[in-house]
């Protein structure tokens, strides 16, 4: 059970809905998965195609709980002004913040984010900012308001996994009681098992299901991989041993030669 | 006039966000709207007034990660 | 699904039985890691305590299937004959052929393995190797009849995890049709997600489960963890890619400065 | 007679691996025996014979990884 | 011959003065390493003492270049105060700039640092940042006005070497005209090595010598390691391949069997 | 300083001579490694080409010590009879014994490695046995009368590195008296740093330097890594720690703010 | 009357900087000096004023990382 | 007759190793021999019968790793 701005949520997988090979694809993808939050964008609508339209019935009919995000944002006020617009589309105070500082890596602008974080919780928004593992970063969104963080694994559709375990492992010892999501970069159900054995709430993906070959099963692997991990940071996992330990008892051995 | 509607050049005989939106075709729809960058909630459509050279923007939902 | 000398099994997670707080958290762990089959050894039985009459009746009540190993043994000698007594008294030809090489890591004696392994496949065991990721051993050991291979993934009971991910690799890709384990050194679910993400058939694992602080609940966190990795595998992972790509489509985004 | 059972002495009048088990109380029991590093099934323990300084390895199911 | 600020130097280690077992053994140190620059600091001066006379009578005799730092200024205030104080007594407008922002891990205050940066170099100094592997901030340094950047390679003292090669390489493929420095947290001379083989221009290190059981051997060490993998860069290194190639050519090889 | 069957060498680099652009090339690459020893091998030779008599004039007036190879043998048999060859051609009780076991990642085939090594120690060859990590092989190649060790780091050609530095850190704390070369592998003067500082005593490479864009250079580098690592295992390197120290005494910090 | 010398209570009658660090012993040192946390340079030290309860730093070169 | 040298055919009249070096032009060099897979010491060559198909190898230093 993981809470955000008071939600609780008996998933601590959140699934993005982009690049998936059908409509079709997405929906079976999200349910094999579990997530209970799936996050979602906004885009130009012409009257034409009314495509914004058709997705939007399609995520409705599922009973999931949309975080929209502002990605692709590279400006405070972009962000800001589409945060809005967002709230009110999909009536929803919460918003995955993006505000990108590089076109390559599209790793956040932590100084952005931490400045249009702060103008949107004072406008009631319930933020969940893509940021870095920095813990003075991370300081500065908890002081902005942020009740929860996320940050990248690696850099956002890569599938590398954890590029900084060490900073990711340091940023859960600082702040052990705010919600942490790795979002970006996972790759893998190992990723996010480890990731959760980090002692993380939550993770975030979207290309590992979507570009998988086979999306609908690779959301139950990611559903299964998550819980395992968030399962075994509870369960209390041995220290690792550097010289090797007998896992059978040798006394009373036999001795046949 | 002509103003700037999604990026695109649009000759428009409406005076608000509200009318330009039932000219696309979109006053039904779930959209979200912006006029020159500034947010222009649902409510304050119909009286917000457009003029020649605004930019509107007209947002939907869409797949996001 | 995975296939041991003709017998199908739906778990790929084989647990073994040592070093649990207790017979009852034992009998707890293995049902929920939902393994079919358990390794078990053979020690002196002494009229007063009859201990292992007690341990057998307790497995025999679970309806798995056990795999006897050779655990501690370092000659050919004392693993065949330790071998021919399993036999009689478990009334099974699986065998978990361990001749240990060195006190210290209790690395395989592949020398020894091989000698041993072509024994008991001429007495009709079913040898279950515990051997190194070595593929010219691998090539001596099915030469001498061994239709499953368990290599090590790090010395027994160091819960390390998988320390020449390389070695393991290129075992899977010169024995696509040999049923592979990772045996012994795993100590987190994402190390057996790992095992499995490599193509992997099944696990085997015991310290990690028995010395968790709650040995039952990391049981279900493994059984989680290996689907999850053999599910992924079978869904065609995406390829990491070393510079990002957005995963939201930036066509169609809005201009908002 | 002495034997070493299980790596201890033992005084024994039995002369077969059967009647061994049966004085250590473990002739019902569930395991499997060894003389001299030799593995000795179960149907071969009554012709068994057990001599003097034999070693004689009585062994049941226990834990294992 | 790498440049910072119009000075060229021969050496692409920057060495700290300390932590040393004795001053003796300090000069021996910079000797060995070969450093023509190196860290120095400023702290409260009693008139009994005059600890600060006698090291700095130390220093001068080395004909080294120094480069004061701010370490342990937790605010854009005190790393300025500091930074006018040392350029004063140590007559030269370099200055590492810290401006540390938690106390476990001694990570920059990027936030912080980009100010004191932009206050810094409007009055003339040459500044060194501190900072992180983070692109946006190399950038709002760069716009600050620095023209050498000095990301961490893990913890200051750490000696776990470089925690995120992804992210320093990233750097590096996107500032490949501004020097740039591996400074903190390299504890061997194989991390040196593989900084400069990331394309780094030096790396600046001080706990791993100093806390040597031979500082003097082990500086000798860093300069040779630095060296390697500096030549190795330019040098043009072989392409990895998963596949293992023969070294040796096999045609023309007899058939002896 | 290190010693093979009783020759003391100043160079702990071994420099395979196959592969370079050119002669010349292979000449200075030779002398900017410094290396006093360098592996050669035998081929067929036509009456025509000659090519062998004129490579043999080019080794010879260098003035370095020849450890002549049995690479591409595949059986006890030719590696022996190879061996036999190469000992009256090149005058040296030395010998590199390669028995290949698998094509693709030319892995050593241990089984054929000990029963040669025991034969040509027999008839008095100094063997350099290319093995694996492999503790119990190793123990068999000292019986065999082996007095040097040279565990793969990865596969030949391959440029990867050390693929298990656990098994070759284990291997060197088990034989603290055999001299260990670290063999086949390496890409970048890092990894042979590395080597060194597991406590290797020397690295032996071709390919890493034969196939860089300047292999003079990469030689030299190569050279002064192998140097870096020896030094620094022997000067005692500081303990990494997990939490972050400060470098600079805080002790006598002004208060500015 | 009192000032703060390096974050220590120190009892003076100077009325400048300089003044204070020939009480020190200071005055020919290489040292830099900080009076309230704002840097006073060498040239300046001769006419600035100290006064009741004010913090004055004395720095000197060191060891540093 | 025929033998093999260096696996190809080759029609020689001369009955030792150190015979077919000499029709091969190989007498001065630097060569190790081995016929149908033993190696031939240099010593031995000369008294080194060569029979109708046998396989005579003939190895010269070359570039190794």
């Amino acid at each position: 059970m993981v809470t955000f701005y008071g939600v609780e949520l008996g998933s601590r997988l959140i699934l993005g809905t982009a690049r998936y090979p059908s409509p079709a694809m997405l929906v079976e993808a999200i349910r094999a998965s579990g997530a209970e939050v799936v996050t979602v964008s906004l885009r130009r609508e012409s009257g034409g195609e009314r495509a914004g339209q058709a997705f939007w019935s399609l995520i409705a009919s599922l009973g999931v709980r949309v975080l929209p995000n502002t990605a692709g944002c590279r400006t405070v006020k972009e962000a800001v002004t589409t945060a809005q617009m967002a709230r009110e589309v999909f009536d929803t105070t919460w918003i995955k913040l993006e505000v990108i500082g590089e076109d390559d890596t599209l790793q956040p602008d932590v100084f952005g984010l931490v400045d249009a974080a702060r103008i949107l919780t004072a406008e009631g928004f319930d933020v969940f900012p893509y940021t870095t593992e920095d813990l003075v970063v991370a300081d500065r969104l908890i002081d902005a308001g942020c009740r929860v963080l996320m940050p990248w694994g690696a850099p956002i559709g890569s599938g590398k996994g954890l590029n900084n375990p060490f900073g990711l492992r340091a940023l859960r010892a600082h702040f052990p009681d705010i919600p942490l999501v790795v979002d970006a970069g996972i790759g893998l159900p190992s990723h996010a098992a480890h990731a959760m054995e980090l002692g993380y709430d939550a993770v975030l993906l979207n290309t590992a299901v979507a570009e998988a070959s086979d999306p609908v099963r690779m959301a139950a692997a990611f559903a299964k991989a998550v819980d395992a991990g968030a399962i075994a940071y509870a369960a209390g996992p041995m220290e690792p041993r550097d010289m090797a330990m007998p896992s059978t008892p040798l006394a009373g051995m036999a001795v046949l030669s | 006039m002509r103003i700037i509607v999604n990026g695109e050049s649009h000759d428009t005989d409406a005076g608000t966000v509200s009318a330009v939106l039932a000219e696309l075709g979109l006053d039904g729809a779930i959209v979200a709207t912006a006029l020159n960058g500034e947010f222009v909630p649902k409510s304050r459509r119909p009286e917000t007034v457009v003029a020649e050279g605004d930019h509107l923007d007209v947002l939907a939902p869409m797949q996001g990660g």
